[in-house]
Formats: structure tokens, C-alpha cells, sequence
């Protein structure tokens, strides 16, 4: 079977940030992206979704290495100094590359 | 103390005890929405049966003070507090803006005290929501030559949650009145004093935690989280009386200018001025400001007002 | 209007407004499942006084326009609108089942309207669901060699979360009778009213989100959402006064008839004929038909009812 | 039957037909929260208006009895069972605890039957939710070098949700009374029979997933699961007539040694006995147990306690 | 310490799909599998979770890589046509390699 | 845009772990992570989440591959002969490595 490679970036960080991500990464070239909550802890100390403060989101965007990296220097230089964020990169393959 | 308190203390020390005590995440966006909508149902209704020109002045009045709110807290907060200009701006929103739950818990004392109250406030706790958080916002950009995207910030700010279900209410409860409203009563009247008590088992449970966050915070926030919302209610009751209010409703002006915002402006600041800690603002004002306010505050508030009351008759 | 449509269209304001409100998935899904027992149980305890051999009838009558409507649904969406096999199917499915929400919406308008109703007829919302949705498949598979699973969606149409609350609601009512079901009507009678206003604020949010992907999928569908329903309103209080039914209770044939379901039909459809494209049955049914029904459509066919009864006493 | 016992039925029949009828995380979380809550505000309440003193014998009497069950139940799973130490440990606590929601049955099943009984039981229940588990631990550590950490445990037990809820509620009724809690009646007291049909039928569909997994576990503990608790209903309505309470009382302690905990035992039992397998523990009390009392069950203690107060007046 | 190299499969889809998945992918020898529920966008427009229908699941499966394949294969040729559906296959280590 | 190499260590478990794994992993020099309630099926049978004892949860810490190993090894020893749980290990690259 003829698979493809593709980069995944996954940004994780407050869901205050979520509508402005999702606005964000279209331009750069993200045909699409999946959401999920979550909980977590790291410098910024522990964010247990409790309240609505303290929510957290993990989004995934697999794209090409290009967009990837563009996106995740963004979100690092618009998002990162003042929001809980972590990123991260990884390969991936895919069968439909004309979809990412 | 009210029943209703009791539940927040259990909250607070199962927290504390490190109970695996967890309220569903959904649980809470339930109540929280439940008591917004229902306290500006509640208040439509009271509202439909008004003369809303004999209201319209007061309202201006409780306006102005919303305003003027955080320009006090400002200065305290920076020169004493010491803190950024961004921090200090914050706070200061959040302490201009207002607690619907605090307003419940205020409610409720006074219903059980057997004081009555101007049944319509709940519109005036819709109308300090807003005021607070704005001006807060303009202090943050106060001489930063940063210019200001009002369109996305008035978006967050009148497009909130609590905005929205509060000011929701409000209309549906006046554009129905009494009547209309009736069938619902089951729901948005009959549970609402028990859904408060559940809502403050868990905010016992976040107010906990909220307090060890800011215990690293330093202290001065801890003094301000209790101080200035004694002052801030000596300035509602004076409001509230100045704007002609009974006992009941000016010791409520007292504990609204009192409280700080935990839903509307932690939202809307987070956005507005991402580069203040909002482990700050929330840490006084959900881990300080609101539990005092609903245990120790708010009989002192109704203090101020009967006091009031007593020197200076009508 | 009724209040609980002011919640419906507080939602759409707030979702076309861009407001960050959004009710908790659980609690959609909460609701719904509550609405569905509720609306059982009162049919069940209802029908428990009520002699089976003269609601037989009725109830067969129900289920020859159940399958019915689909049939005439199809040609339109096939001709007039040109649509492919599938989705033309799929459609007339949905709009062949029922809406068990307009059905609460329009019982209320006829309670607040102190139009009396026969009280059974949720026993003809849990018999219409099915009908609808088998025709569609059929219309679907209609000269295609590809054979159907029966058994498969049996389980996907039988099954689903819709027929086996209300159905199950049915049956403990009628199996409890009103006083068995007594202790627990604080929680299914009494707030029914509140849920159903809280749970059309949450419809109005899905709605005005469902018009927008719609608006993509061309215009033939906007008009069918409002005609037909009106046309199929028609016949249900043909229907609805041939067996013998209430002024009140024609009309609720009426708005069972004219509504398209968006619970069992949408997930029976997806699986059973998953060519077709969700987004303009959802978007017809949600977006157009059941604003237009619960606002504008169910006192038109209360005026149907009426009319009927004028020109054709009995 | 009770319409409750119903729902729970509903509940298993839809499981075992493979419906897609599936319940919310956070509503089967809510719905339990609240059921714990409500039923120690009941019995604070009540409890409130007796004299601890005289109650004070009968609790160290129930106390003695969820010590004693574990005991008898660990030598039958051990030798007859031929279960691991860690398994005939784990089942053996879970089986000293007690099932709140068949507690919740019982009661309504008596009031349903005219059958008053101490309405104080519910400090019962919190008493005896406690000592089983504790005494499952020590019994799964017997003759093991190994030592255990019981303040990690402790915390686990006494931390856990059930107790801090159960025991929360009944000090806030206690110190509040009733008068205290009525306003709060319309969400805990009103609505109670109502959410606990909804958690039976949440419970139905549990249970009937339980029951396939407990197939595979073999067909010992089918027995266990009903015999047993059979013959700690005969020892707990024999204290409960030790103790002195009436009839109705006698068969709820009945009730309560029948049943299993399926909330604070398994939480904890996973944590202080990891090495035992819970399909097997919680597949006996939910699958087998639960079902059996909660339809069978509390009937026929019933009869036991009866009978004892026939053949043995006072 | 000793790690085995294993696929990972991500299927992002309808929730209608999950019943479906969990029953198709054992025939092809995953032993395993887990499920979040999601939100997203991408060609099929957005899916926000916000009624049933608009609710999106995330499975994986770790697996060798040629079930991984035919997994993804069968997927594709079965739902991908008619159901909005991305899947990407990425490399994993695993400890207990008689596991996956 | 420069990137750096680290590791992500996936732990997929019983819900009743989630404190002791938030608790265990600190000491090994993890600087954060983040959890995700899920469900699924494995040797031990489905864990539908339906009710407490059924719940699971998928964390996931990004660190170095020592850390990450020992992690694992650690929870392996610890927890795996007792409770449903899945690990594995994946590349990753960040932007900011003093992070992990
Ligand atoms: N090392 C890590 N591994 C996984 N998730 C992390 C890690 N560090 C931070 N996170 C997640 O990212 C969020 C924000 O991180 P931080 O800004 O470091 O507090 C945390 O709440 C976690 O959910
Ligand atoms: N490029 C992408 N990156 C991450 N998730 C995606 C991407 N494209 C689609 N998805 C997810 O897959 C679902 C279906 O995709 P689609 O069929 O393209 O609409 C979407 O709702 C997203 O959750
Ligand atoms: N092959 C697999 N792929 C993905 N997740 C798995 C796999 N095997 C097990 N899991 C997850 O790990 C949990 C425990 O696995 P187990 O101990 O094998 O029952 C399961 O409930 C799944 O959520
Ligand atoms: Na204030
Ligand atoms: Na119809
Ligand atoms: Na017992």
C-alpha cells in the first residue's frame, strides 16, 4: 500500500486559544485539524479543567512539514510568551495525500 | 450560617483533604448556565412589573458605579500591590466587574433574614457585569501607543456566556412576566436554591485549589482580596441608598460592588490582556474575595446598610 | 409566543451573533434523553386509562399516513428538486418520521391556547417514528440488485435511543399508571416545561449553525422546509379528524405530520443509506422546518383544526 | 413492582439487545452525586430531631455487623469459591460494604408499602459503607509480610466520594434541620424517586454488561451472588431487631447486609488489593447482586422481618 | 531497555463509525484498540460536536505494520467514500511487543 | 526553523492510575503532560466507561528518551501486572527543549 509523508504538529494550551487557532492555521495552509479536551500540568503549573479558567485542548493538524513548521512559529511567537502552550512535531504517512 | 454556605465549606475541605471528590466538568458548565439563566428570568419577571422610568435613573447610578469601581482599585493595586500595569489593570476588572453567585448567596441571606429587597436587581447585576471589565481593559492599554481592536474585544465582552444568559433571562422573563413564565417555575424557580448549594460544593472544591496557587502569589493579594471589598461595599451601600434603595437592596448594591467576577471578566481579560497572570485575578477572587464575601461579608454588608439606615433616616 | 420559543430564539441569536455560549454535549444529550421518557411516560399513564381497542384504530390510521408522507415527499425532492436517489430518500425519511420536540412545542401552545388534546397521542409520536424512516429506506434501495440487511436495521431503527426511551417510557406509564408514576413527577412532569426551554435554547444554537451549512446546499431545500410541511400538515388533519380526533388533537396531527425528525431519522439514515448527504437533511429538518414549525407553523395548523371543524362538524 | 425497578429493567433489556442507548459520562456521575447527597441530607435531617444518644448504641451495633459480614463471606469465597486470597478478600469487602442506591430501593420499596420505618437509617448506611472495606483490606494482607500503608489507604476510604458525600449530607441536614434544608427540598427531596429511576436505568444497562463479563468468570460466584446476600439479610434483620428497630427498619438492615458496595468498595479494593481481578468482584455485586435485591431481594426480606416479629414479639 | 517497533493507526471520523471500527478491526489481528471523542474540520466542513450528528470520534490501534495497512485499506475502500474519515499511520516502540 | 529531538511516552490505562502516574512521573524529570479521557478494549476486555470502575485515560509526556524509558519501565514494574495498561513510545521534535 502507497503511503505518503506527512508532519503532524500538536498544540496543546488553553481552550481560550482554541477559536483562535482554529481562525489561524487556515492560512498558513491546514486543510483541516481535529480538537479534544484536556487536563495536564508543566511550568505554568497544573491545569485540571475544573473550571472554566482552567480548561485545556490538544489540537492536531497534519499537514505538510512547511505549514507545520510555519504554524507552530506562529502560534510560538503570537501565543507562547503570554498562553500555557506546548508543541510538537511528528511523521506520519498518509494514503490520500491530496487531503493534507 | 445558610445551608447553602455549608456546601462551599464541604467543598473547601474535601479539597483541602485531598478528597477524589470531582464534579463533572459538564456539571458545572450546567450550573453555572442553570443559575444565569434563572436569576435573570427571575429578575425579567420582577422587571415586567415596574415602571421602567422609576428604574431607568437607578440603573444609570449602579452604571457610574461600575465604572468607577476599578479606577479605586487600580492605584491600590499598582502602587501598593506593586503590580504590572497589565496585573494591576486586571484585577482591577475583575473587582469592577461582579459575582452572579455572590448576588444569589446575598439573595438567599436576605430571604432568610426575612429582609426584603428590590425583587428587580438581578438587571442591575446584569448591567455591572459589563462596565467593570471595560474600564479595566482601558487602564491595561492606558498610554501603550498598541491600539485597541474594539470590534473582537466588545465581541468577548457582550458575547459571553454569562452576558448572554443573564441579559437572556432578563428579556424572556420581562417580555413573558409573571404568567408566561409560571410553567417554568418548576425548573427555574422551585431547584434554584438547591442548585446554588450544589454549585457551591464545587466551587468549594475550585476555591480550594485557587487559594494554594496563590499562596505562591505573595501576600499582598490576600489582604487586598479581603480589604477592599469591605471598601468597595461601604460604596455600594452608599449607592445604593443614594439611589433610593430599601435596607435589603442597598445592603445587595453593597455585596455586587463587593464581589469580583469569576466568569464574565476572567474570560474576557484573558483575551484582552493575555499578558496578565490570571493566576492573580482568579487566585483573589475565587480564592480570597468570594469565599469571605458569601461566610463573613455579606452579614457585614447588611451591617452597613441598617447602620446606614439608623443615622442617616429618611 | 410561547416562552420556550424565546429560548429557541435567544439561541439562534446567540449562535448567529458569534457568542461563545455552548451548552455541554452531556447536557444536550441529557435533555434529549429526558424529553424522550417524559414525553413517554405521560403518553403511557395516559393510555393506561384510556380502552386499547379504541385507540387501535386510531393508532393504525397513524401509521398508514406514516407511511404515506415519505411517498409523496420522494417525487418532490426526485423532480422538482433533482435530487439523487439517496438524498432525495433520505429526506423524505426524515420528513416521513416525527419531531418528538415540535410535538412538545405545539402541546404546550395547545395547553396555553386551553385547547384540550387527547392526552394519549404521545403513543402516536413513538408509532410515527418508525414508519417514516422504513419507507425512506425502501424508496432508497428501490430498484438497486444491492440487498439490505434487514436484520442490521432493524437494530439501527428499532433500537436507537429515541424509540427505546419513548417506547420504554410508554410502557412503564401504562404498565404504572398515574399513581405509580406519581413519586416521580417533581422530576418528569413538573420541570417538563423548564427542560423543554433549556433544551430549545441548545435546538436554536444547532440550528442557526445547521441554516448556514444549508445556505451552501442550494435553495430548492429552503422552500421545501416550509411548503411541504405545511402541505403534509394538511393532510395530517385529514388524518387526524378521520379517526375521529379532538379539535386539539387533529392539530397535533397536524404538527406531527408537518415536523421532520432529527433524532432517530438522522442516525438511521447515516448507516442505512450513508450516500446521502447529511448536511441537507439536517440542514432542511433542523434548519428550516423546525424553526418554521415551532414559531410560525403550529398555530397555522391549529387554524387548519379549527377550519376543519368549522366547515365539516361532525 | 416498584415503576423504579422498571427503569432498571428497561435499562438491562436495552443492553442485551445491543441498543445504542447509552447514558452520559457526566449524567451517570451527576446522577450518583446527587443520590449520595440526598439521601444524607434525608437522614441528617432526621437525625437531627433524635437523641444521638439513643441512636448511638444501635450505630455501634450496625457497626459490629459490617465488620462481622466480611468474615463470613471471605472463608466461603476462599474454600468453597476456591478464589484467590486477594479475590475472596476484595469480594468478601465489597460484600461488607453496602449498595446506597438499594438502600435507596428498599425505602422506597416500604414507603410504597405503608411500612414506616427510622428515618435516621441513613446514618446507618454511611456507618456501615466504611467498616467492610476496611476489613477486606486486612484480610487480602493477612499472613503477608508485606506491610501496609494505611494512610494512603485511609485517605483512599475515607476520601473516597460516596463517604464524603453521604457523610457531608448528613451533617449539613443535621446541623441545619429541616427547616434549615426546605428550601432546598425542590431539588433533593422532590425530585428523589425521579433521578433514581433515571440512575436504575442507567444502572440496568451497567449491570447487563457486567453479567457477560461475570460468564466468563465461571459460575460460583452466580451462586454466591444471590445466595449470600440472602443469608446476610437473615443476619442483618437479626440485628436489626437486636438493636430494637421496628419492622420496616429491621428489613432495611436486611437490605443493606444484602447488598454490595459498587461505589466505594471497588474504588478502593483497586488501589489497597490491585493484585484482585474486579471483574469478578464488581461482576458478583452488579451483575448478580444488585439485580436480585433490588427485585427479588427486598421483597423477601421483608418477609424475614415479618416473620421474626411474629414468631418473636416483643 | 528493549523496545519493539509497532504502527500506530489514527482513524478520525464520524461517531457513527465507532461500533463499525471496533467490530472490523479485529478480523484483521489488532488486539486492541482506543476511542476519544473529538471535534474538528476539514473538507467535509467543520463538526462540532454539538448534537448527535456532529459528533466526531478518535480511534488508534497499535499494531505490526501490515495490519496497521490492511486495517487502513479497508477503511478507506469502505467509509471513506461516503463518511468523513482521516487516517494517518505514524512509527511507535512498544515494550511487550506480544501485546500489539 | 530549528527543531529538536525528544521523545513522547503514551500511557493508556485504568482511570484509578491517573493520580499515581501525575504523582510517579515528576521524579524521573518529567516537566509536564497531559491527560485525556478515553476508552477502548485490550486482553483484559472493554473498558466502556460507562461507570467509575470502567473509566480509562491516555497520558502522554513528552521528555528526553531517558526519561521517557525510565518512565516506562518504571510503570511496566509497577503497575502492568495489575491493571490494564498500554504503553508506547514515539520521535517528536520540539521548538523549545528546555521545556521537556
Ligand atoms: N512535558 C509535557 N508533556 C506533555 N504535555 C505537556 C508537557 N508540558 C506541558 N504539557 C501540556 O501543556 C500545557 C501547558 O504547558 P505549560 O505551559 O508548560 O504549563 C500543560 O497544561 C500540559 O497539558
Ligand atoms: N488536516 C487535518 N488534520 C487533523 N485532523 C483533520 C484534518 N482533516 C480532517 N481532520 C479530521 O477529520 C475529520 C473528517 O475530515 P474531513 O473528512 O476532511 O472533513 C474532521 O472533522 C477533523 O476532525
Ligand atoms: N492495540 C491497542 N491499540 C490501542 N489501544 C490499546 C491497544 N491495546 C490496548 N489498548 C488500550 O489500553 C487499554 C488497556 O489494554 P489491555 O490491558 O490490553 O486491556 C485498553 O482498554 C485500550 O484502551
Ligand atoms: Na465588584
Ligand atoms: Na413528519
Ligand atoms: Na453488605
Amino acid at each position: 500500500m502507497q503511503t505518503f509523508d506527512k508532519k503532524i504538529l500538536v498544540i496543546i494550551g488553553e481552550s481560550a486559544l482554541e477559536k483562535f487557532l482554529v481562525r489561524d492555521i487556515k492560512p498558513f495552509g491546514a486543510h483541516g485539524y481535529t480538537v479534544m479536551d484536556v487536563r495536564g500540568g508543566g511550568e505554568h503549573g497544573t491545569r485540571e479543567a475544573d473550571w472554566e479558567g482552567n480548561r485545556s485542548i490538544r489540537m492536531e493538524v497534519i499537514c505538510t512539514t512547511d505549514v507545520a513548521e510555519r504554524i507552530a512559529e506562529h502560534v510560538l511567537n503570537k501565543y507562547c510568551a503570554n498562553f500555557s502552550v506546548t508543541m510538537f512535531l511528528a511523521d506520519v504517512s498518509v494514503l490520500r495525500p491530496e487531503k493534507f | 450560617m445558610d445551608p447553602v454556605v455549608l456546601f462551599f465549606l464541604l467543598g473547601v475541605a474535601a479539597r483541602l483533604a485531598k478528597s477524589d471528590l470531582k464534579l463533572p466538568e459538564a456539571l458545572y458548565e450546567t450550573l453555572s448556565i442553570y443559575l444565569l439563566l434563572a436569576i435573570g428570568l427571575k429578575g425579567g419577571v420582577e422587571l415586567a412589573s415596574q415602571p421602567l422610568l422609576q428604574v431607568a435613573p437607578q440603573a444609570f447610578g449602579v452604571i457610574i458605579m461600575g465604572c468607577a469601581l476599578p479606577l479605586l482599585a487600580f492605584p491600590i493595586l499598582r502602587r501598593l500591590g506593586g503590580l504590572s500595569q497589565a496585573n494591576a489593570a486586571s484585577i482591577a476588572g475583575h473587582y469592577g466587574s461582579v459575582s452572579v453567585v455572590t448576588f444569589a448567596v446575598a439573595s438567599a441571606y436576605l430571604s432568610k433574614s426575612g429582609i426584603i429587597f428590590e425583587s428587580y436587581i438581578p438587571l442591575f447585576v446584569a448591567l455591572l457585569e459589563v462596565p467593570g471589565i471595560v474600564v479595566g481593559i482601558l487602564l491595561a492599554r492606558m498610554n501603550q501607543n498598541r491600539d485597541i481592536s474594539w470590534g473582537a474585544l466588545a465581541h468577548e465582552i457582550f458575547l459571553g456566556k454569562s452576558v448572554v444568559l443573564l441579559g437572556g433571562g432578563l428579556l424572556i422573563g420581562w417580555a413573558c412576566g409573571a404568567q408566561g413564565i409560571n410553567p417554568m417555575r418548576g425548573l427555574f424557580f422551585d431547584l434554584f436554591k438547591g442548585v446554588l448549594a450544589l454549585f457551591l460544593l464545587e466551587m468549594g472544591l475550585v476555591a480550594a485549589s485557587r487559594i494554594a496557587d496563590l499562596r505562591r502569589a505573595g501576600t499582598f493579594l490576600l489582604g487586598f482580596g479581603i480589604i477592599v471589598p469591605i471598601l468597595f461595599a461601604m460604596i455600594g451601600v452608599g449607592v445604593g441608598r443614594a439611589i433610593g434603595l430599601s435596607v435589603g437592596g442597598t445592603a445587595l448594591m453593597g455585596a455586587l460592588a463587593a464581589s469580583a467576577s469569576y466568569i464574565a471578566a476572567p474570560a474576557a481579560m484573558r483575551i484582552a490582556i493575555p499578558e496578565a497572570n490570571p493566576t492573580l485575578s482568579i487566585g483573589a477572587a475565587l480564592g480570597i474575595t468570594f469565599p469571605f464575601n458569601i461566610t463573613l461579608g455579606i452579614p457585614l454588608y447588611l451591617h452597613f446598610a441598617t447602620w446606614l439606615e439608623q443615622v442617616l433616616p429618611r
